[in-house]
């Protein structure tokens, strides 16, 4: 019983705290702002400039000057301010965001990040992601465990990489990994009917099993 | 000696030349210099270097100057939206540099504000480091990447007084202000244009001394990409 | 998780530690955080090292701390309207760095940045130069100059909201909004304080992001240093 | 008969452009104000953080929050803008001010300034007179020819420079020098009643005459 991409997404909302500033990736990653828990506040940060983005606006209040990164129109909050790229990235660069929840193609066990290009396809760019993994304290990446039947959390990774030793939580369909630059990848959570075994079949990469884990 | 100019093609006039470096504002289809990039569309200028964010969506934006093949080169940090752009780069029509978005804003930022290089830690490890210098600082690696200035940047602003001094409005402001500091001339669209002094100094984003030309565009409709909404509530 | 502390003391409670990197908005005596500082000086914290582009004027601003001689080092880029200043410098009980106003900036502002290192023409061929990486670029030649962080950065703002999103007024902004953005902690005394929301987002100079701490300084008196008038015109 | 004060100033302000950007330092820069010629815009810039610097207050209208580097009072202009002190150093780092009129206690013929410390004296700090010499497109300066029986205009310098070769023209009481740093130093003006001969007396540094000075 792998998770759904709501269960991935509410798995990676555990990771906010209040007070937070965050930034959020296109994909399963947006739809972690459903999962805020009740009374914390956290503001996302759009890297094209805004933080506190709001929802989607109304029917009819679309605003042309008003979009996130992924180029759709947004909404305001109370706590909102504008700023340009070189501030947002001067932002994002300087460590001051929290937490980056972005998607992946490939994960290695030391925290490379490989989410930007496929050798042999239209390169499309990087956009803001070297810049968010490369500055951003905590990035938690959140994606399938597998592709078809290629994996994707490796030794090395075989894609060009949106940055070296930058992952610090790994979240798939199938569990969870801490990974440490220092002591590398420990697995620490299972989806619920998922076993070790099916981990290590599927996984290319070396990790340790977290004590709570070890025999299921 | 005013900076204001009747129309885009007017505030364009003597300043483009075959082979320049252009900057342009705008993140997606939000806040780009539509009538100016019309201009320098009509002004048939060639081999130019395109230097923006992105290249808009296909008939909007730089992408109208990828049709009549104005540009040799991009400098971008992603054009996923834009078909013309794949195509012509696939055939190799179209020369891509590829900067990460934020260095592609400090890069620019560097230019205006006479920085030739300085170090990030954006892409280090990765195909971007190659052929950059490598330095550790605090025993992490950085990259060294250089200062970016244009021949000409082309701005869209919400706002702006006779004097040059602009307002940018919500993500509009985007590369907006970043482009206008490091073009060795800055020529701007506005859709509101007032006397200098009916913008209070403290809300202005952009200071005139950046701004050489302005052309009041006030009726230009903007375009949204993505339009996404979520349903009012029941009352 | 409220930012708003009742009172300067209260903001600072739990940061301050002996030899710590205090960074302080303020040029001479205007825009300077003097409720945080005196604050500063109430809390017996010593051996500081105090980054500011001046000391202001004896018994206030900074000077307050060299009075009590809980600074040990300045990183400015002038002093000469201190006197108490002066008296310790020349006997060798405090040490100063002195950098180039501009460098002093930049350094702050890459520290706040994230860029560890960059390239400025500024004090090239001087004393400044000395023990710095010297390098040309397009025939020129320029210094490398290091990013600049703090423990705390110090802020005086004209309006905040409960968010911690900041207006400064007139020059009273100079080195504020780029302390607030180079500090580990930053706190800041505001002479207006509203509700999240209250302050059009277009306006906002620093993001609530680079603000931990406010307090609310409502009847604080702002020196002047040189009171210049011109006479009215006859009617 | 040296040139006054104003006399100094007035010549400074025949290196204005309509349209230019000036940042003017303290002292004898401060007087070009008054000699700006009447139908031609200069907006001058002040370091801590203002453009479009307007007169001393009028009494009573006095506010601590408006001051210029010099910190005296001033007042607004319609054309003004303010910014922070990192977006005005950008603005003068990036070469965007037009012209800076500043003052100096010895220049060399090579364009070599120094104004910012003399050895033996307490060091006040340069403020932002290094940047603005780096950064600003043309440097003039104006200063006294001499001090008391030394000379200050010199083959080199011997107080700690504040740039090196970054002054393009040079206005004394007694002389004006360009300074190109291809081809040196040349006097192109003598004060009123001022002859070649008393300029080689004062000055140590090696320069040219122009054309129409020979044989005054």
């Amino acid at each position: 019983m792998a998770w759904t991409r709501d269960d991935m997404a509410r798995r990676a909302a555990k990771e906010l705290r209040d007070g937070y500033y965050v930034n959020l990736g296109i994909g399963i990653p947006t739809l972690v702002s459903n999962f805020i828990p009740p009374g914390m506040t956290v503001q996302l940060q759009s890297e094209n400039g805004m933080l506190g983005m709001g929802p989607f606006p109304y029917e009819g209040e679309e605003d042309a000057d008003l979009i996130n990164a992924g180029k759709q129109t947004i909404s305001e909050l109370p706590t909102t301010s504008y700023f340009s790229s070189a501030d947002s990235f001067a932002m994002i660069r300087g460590g001051h965001i929290n937490l980056s929840i972005l998607g992946g193609m490939q994960v290695s066990e030391t925290g490379d990040l490989a989410n930007w290009t496929v050798p042999g396809k239209m390169v499309k760019g990087m956009g803001g992601a070297m810049d968010l993994v490369a500055g951003v304290k905590r990035v938690v990446v959140v994606m399938e465990h597998n592709a078809k039947d290629e994996k994707k959390v490796m030794r090395e990774c075989s894609l060009p990489l949106t940055g070296k030793g930058v992952v610090s939580l790994l979240i798939t369909d199938l569990a969870v990994f801490e990974i440490d630059r220092q002591h590398g990848m420990t697995l620490i959570e299972l989806a619920t009917g998922v076993t070790l075994a099916e981990i290590a079949e599927k996984t290319d990469a070396r990790y340790k099993i977290a004590p709570g884990l070890a025999g299921r | 000696m005013s900076k204001v100019y009747p129309t885009a093609a007017a505030a364009l006039e003597g300043l483009l030349k075959d082979g320049q470096i252009i900057l342009s504002g705008g993140f997606g289809n939000c806040g780009i210099p539509s009538d100016l990039i019309e201009a320098v569309r009509d002004s048939g200028v060639k081999n130019l270097t395109a230097v923006s964010n992105n290249a808009a969506l296909d008939g909007t934006g730089l992408s109208l100057l990828l049709e009549t093949r104005q540009i040799k080169k991009m400098i971008s940090s992603y054009v996923g939206d834009c078909r013309i752009f794949a195509e012509q780069y696939m055939k190799g029509e179209l020369e891509i540099e590829f900067n990460p978005q934020g260095t592609l804003a400090e890069r620019i930022r560097a230019g205006g504000a006479g920085i030739p290089a300085f170090f990030t830690k954006t892409g280090a490890g990765t195909l971007i480091a190659e052929g950059k210098e490598e330095r550790i600082f605090n025993g992490e690696a950085y990259i060294m990447e250089t200062g970016l200035v244009g021949d000409i940047a082309l701005v869209h602003a919400w706002k702006a007084d006779t004097e040059g001094n602009l307002v940018f409005r919500k993500t509009a402001r985007n590369f907006n202000p970043v482009m206008a500091t490091a073009g060795k001339v800055t020529v701007v669209e506005v859709e509101h244009l007032v006397e200098a002094g009916e913008i209070d100094p403290d809300h202005i984003h952009t200071p005139g001394i950046y701004v050489q030309r302005i052309v009041h565009v006030p009726d230009r409709v903007k375009l949204i990409e993505k339009r996404t909404t979520r349903p009012r509530p029941a009352k």
